[in-house]
């Protein structure tokens, strides 16, 4: 095993990498920005390295200083976590070249499975189902018109070099094909710094629904079942649940198997997920492979019990995958809701800003992975994400009742606003707890100006004595709330203040 | 004290009267309440009003209070008297003009239009990005631009005004 | 199911019986006493009523107040908690009497197994093994000295109506029995109103291992396996796991039969505990039951997948045990750390106060019961628990490696002592990452006095660092930790003060 | 700033140097480091110094900081010149006596010997009750009790005398 792990990432993901290391006894490097001197995946880590300015290009995805914090500081392996440099084949071969690990797969099967387009055509190759639409990329609109005019709208216009829902439009009418063609080719430009992109027909009622795979050096290749991504929201997954409710079990062995097979052809390795469309009658289609952890493990790891995190750690250290596939069965139900500084009501637009209070839910069949902490900032210049709250239940009802209430205990205030009454109103939604929802389901049932908060007599007194109190600043905390028990609280610093004066 | 109070856009008669060190007793449209207030955690409060309990975290946007319980985000405006009759005389008057506001903090990649331009419905105006994520910002209604605030490269805060449309 | 549910308790298995209730779309009633008036389960709950002031027997156990409340609030149910009223047949029955459902066994059930002396009598006629010592209560120091002639030292001196670990003394040497026969009669008759007390054989290298059970009112009598709960001072527990590392398979086959057997001797109803004594050659002798649900019985609901309140519940309202005992298993491995307020380096004494700073571990495989908020108090009323930490892992390895990684991002500071050390010295045992322990495992191994926590030289520099800023008070919590990004933390309540003044 | 630190303990040289507004330069022993430190959330610190992280919530126990960190706690009594001197000359007078004091706040429910009893170790001599729990606290050494400072019914805090054995 390594003795030390640089974590080429931040927020969340990078604390559960952290998490994982220190449970194998692995010591932690995390890296920053100067935006996040103090962010909460330096304060968990052991060694810490500051790598650049705020802007992401400029820190986090600056090749040279992460591989010199790693030789700084001896790490033997770096993960990359999701986003920033864990799908760029260029990061995991400077890994390799400074003789380091990357913990994920060989560079050629990022590379492969990194340009959409070649994908495609390597598991149509290898008899995986693929969607229709360019059989390669495409430079201009007039292209993209003369395409469309062969497989008819719906259509999704897609960044070669994309992934992970961004750098994608979907167009259904003519009139926004302009401007959508404008902004994938512009974004995958500024993002991927590769504007090439491609055009699928967009299916009728799609479900998106991946499988995860695992595989390591010794010839195993592994699916661990299937997770539900339809609810989405700007093309971006916002809930997510394992096992699908849509999946039957002869389609799961189905995609089980597929997926592996997807896997084999570019001789994967590590965590890694295909991702598939999967229409209402139950024909799937290959999407892409995710050559990464993706943000929505944890519902895999809670109903197959397998920490998908230090499986690939102890992967790249040169061991197996630490399960049979006939071993494995799916227990229970996981539901995953993604917390995000984002403003539901105003077509979900992120919606950063500080945390001043932040009451985070606990207690049976919880686990929220948190990026953030009271006091902190969730910056402009990241992912708006604040948490991955995860429940398990022994079925669907049970895990949705957990959601439910653990939603009910979440509370966050500050600048920021989040997606928390989106998640609570879903909750309560009564296609969602039929399990009745395609990739559509927020574009038809959800409309936030139609939606009072109500509340009653009692509650209306309670909220306004208040806000009355705060607007006078009548209490100013931190106070004691056992007011009763006749011990004043005393300011730690006011005392430590004392105690330096008497010194002196 | 008596106020008007705005809670999610609708007014309600408020008198708020301090009965004890945590206590208040409340007006409310006529119906009397008594409320027992307490600062837990924060900026947070555990109210009880009766038997029933209340647990609000408390933030600001602007003028307004915005009060977050295990129930959801009301919105909370108080007003005196004074600060009524200014809010019900100022507003309205601006019917008929479109102020295109940034909607989270970013920074500006695009203007589409140019000031004194004729503008359909739906048009595309500027580009915004933030988390990576490109925002094309559409007029509601066709019209007049009036003015644009904003150029290429500029960083702009949530709530900016990026241009007006009449 | 029942509209809304009072609970008789405080703390955190309060906050555990409010989400259960949540969970099932139940209303809650809190109850407590002046010196709780904000405490965590108040501000869970639904309704709350104030039942009196601080000391436990003017508020949370008088009777006519508790009922009194659940009246007045509309309550169908009480829920008791562990603790207080959980074993107080007399509170069972004046619910009953009051219309009202009581959330556990029958008054009969609780009065029979309540008096210690008697179920032993109960128990071995039901063909229950039970520990060798004398046939019914002793009153005086004189009877104590014969019968200890007979049986030999060690004895327990245990209160007749004791339990939970409290009003007992293991006595070694004839010197320390005045003084044990004296305190035990003391706390016997001011903890539970009566006096009465009875001698058992202190077993050789005992383990204390019991088994969960739990009935409904339709015949079903079923276990969910054992708890292993011999890391124990003060006679108390302190960590527990599941399953037993010293269990074979026979003996937990054996156990479970014995367990059922003892709850269908009393027509038992809801959760319930049966407590062993097991010795190294792995016979087993009834030691007590709990009428109750346990504070360790998170462990239980980890390994089995059930949970246990909300089955009460469930139970009480006339439904059935959710699963066939043929279909429960045992998946993996639960540990529990309790983490009190107490000096684990001066005998363990409780050492409560007021939490500055509270820092809570999450993330995979680690669920917290927490009863506290940052800014409460711990109060020298109640039992000193923060909260109960459990980790869940695929073996016992695992398990251990997320207590040890959960330990490490738990920080609680303030004017009151923790036993988090206690717990990461122990997760480093070699006997208990062995496995190898029995109840006398922390008077042999434990010798805080001679452990230096140790710090090199970069640790020092930076905790003087701190240690200094902090003495200066150079930095005034709150701040904003992102100071680079040129954002300045405005206090909320200064703002909200600006307001005011503008309106007036 | 010179101090003397006492750190679980062991007594270190302390020269302590504030360089920048986050920026500490801190001569330890002889040797010199420079540690940058940012508070965070409560009275919790993070400290770089070099690579390493070190994150630390403080408490205090009279005139000590309590230095809570992931890896313990850790005791710190920072004193300057005169505070050492004094420290130095005021110890150890007390040798040979020794004072029993309470562990945890409670009650005193009884007292088991008197003002000028001899006792022997291991004697109980003061019985105080705190969660319900009776705790019996005997004297760990043979002597003459010089003084009994509280009576039954007494509550006491955490570290109050109890009584005096010579």
């Amino acid at each position: 095993m390594f003795k030390r792990i640089l974590i080429a990432n931040r927020g969340e993901i990078a604390v559960r990498v952290i998490r994982a290391c220190r449970e194998l006894g692995v010591e932690t490097v995390a890296v920053y920005s100067d935006a996040d001197r103090a962010a909460l995946h330096v304060r968990e880590a052991d060694y810490a390295v500051a790598v650049g300015p705020p802007p992401a290009r400029e820190s986090y995805l600056n090749i040279p200083r992460i591989i010199d914090a790693a030789r700084r500081t001896g790490a033997e392996a770096i993960h990359p976590g999701y986003g920033f440099f864990s799908e760029n084949a260029g990061f995991a071969q400077a890994v390799v070249d400074a003789g380091m690990v990357f913990i994920g797969p060989r560079p050629d099967a990022i590379h492969r499975m990194g340009d959409k387009v070649e994908a495609r055509k390597l598991m149509a190759a290898a008899g995986v189902p693929v969607v229709p639409g360019s059989p390669g990329t495409l430079e201009t609109e007039a292209e993209v018109r003369a395409l469309v005019e062969k497989i008819g709208f719906p259509v999704m216009i897609k960044a070669a070099a994309g992934g992970g829902g961004k750098g994608m439009r979907m167009v259904e009418h003519e009139k926004d094909l302009s401007s959508a063609v404008r902004s994938v080719a512009s974004e995958a430009q500024s993002s991927f710094g590769d504007g090439r992109f491609y055009v699928e027909k967009y299916l009728s009622s799609p479900h998106h629904i991946e499988v995860q795979v695992l595989a390591d050096g010794h010839g195993n290749f592994t699916h661990l079942f299937e997770r539900e991504c339809s609810v989405q929201r700007r093309n971006q997954k916002v809930v997510e649940e394992s096992p699908s409710p849509f999946v039957t079990p002869k389609l799961r062995k189905a995609m089980g198997e597929v997926a592996v097979r997807a896997a084999q052809a570019v001789d994967y390795l590590s965590a890694g997920t295909i991702e598939f469309l999967v229409d209402g009658d139950r024909n799937f289609y290959f999407m892409e492979m995710n050559t990464r952890i993706q943000v929505e493990h944890p519902i895999t790891e809670l109903v197959t019990g397998i920490d998908l995190v230090k499986a690939q750690i102890e992967i790249a250290a040169g061991g197996r995958v630490p399960f049979k596939q006939s071993e494995l069965k799916q227990n229970g139900w996981a539901i995953e809701c993604r917390v995000y500084a984002e403003d539901p009501e105003h077509g979900f637009v992120p919606a950063p800003g500080r945390i001043d209070t932040l009451r985070l839910p606990e207690g049976p069949g919880v686990r929220n992975d948190c990026g953030v902490y009271e006091g902190s900032e969730v910056s402009s210049f990241y992912d708006p994400m604040i948490s991955k709250l995860v429940t398990w239940g022994r079925d669907r009802s049970e895990a949705i009742g957990r959601m439910r209430r653990a939603l009910s205990e979440y509370m966050v205030s500050g600048t920021l606003t989040t997606n928390l009454n989106f998640h609570r109103w879903l909750m309560d939604n009564p296609r969602w707890i039929a399990g009745e929802y395609d990739t559509r389901f927020i574009n038809q049932e959800y409309h936030p100006e139609t939606m009072a908060a109500g509340a009653d007599f009692e509650q209306l007194a309670g909220l306004l004595a208040a806000a009355f109190a705060a607007s006078r600043g009548n209490h100013r905390p931190p106070q004691t709330p056992a007011a009763n028990s006749g011990i004043q609280r005393q300011s730690v610093w006011k005392t430590l203040g004392r105690i330096d004066s008497l010194r002196r | 004290m008596r106020y008007q109070a705005i809670v999610d856009g609708a007014g309600h008669e408020l008198e708020i009267e301090e009965i004890g060190s945590n206590s208040y007793r409340v007006k409310l449209d006529g119906r009397t309440f008594d409320v027992d207030l307490r600062p837990t955690h924060g900026s947070s409060f555990l109210a009880l009003v009766g038997n029933r309990t209340f647990d609000f975290s408390i933030s600001t946007e602007g003028d307004d209070l915005l009060m977050i319980s295990r129930r959801g985000v009301n919105r909370v405006t108080l007003m005196d008297r004074t600060r009524r009759r200014l809010a019900a005389s100022g507003e309205r008057a601006v019917a008929g003009r479109v102020e295109l506001k940034a909607m989270m903090p970013g920074r500006v990649v695009n203007v589409l239009v140019k000031a004194g331009q004729e503008v359909a419905a739906d048009q595309g105006i500027v580009v915004v990005e933030a988390m990576k994520m490109e925002n094309e910002l559409k007029t509601p209604k066709a019209g007049k631009v009036v003015e644009i605030k904003v150029s290429v490269g500029q960083a702009v805060e949530k709530g900016e005004i990026l241009a007006v449309i009449e």
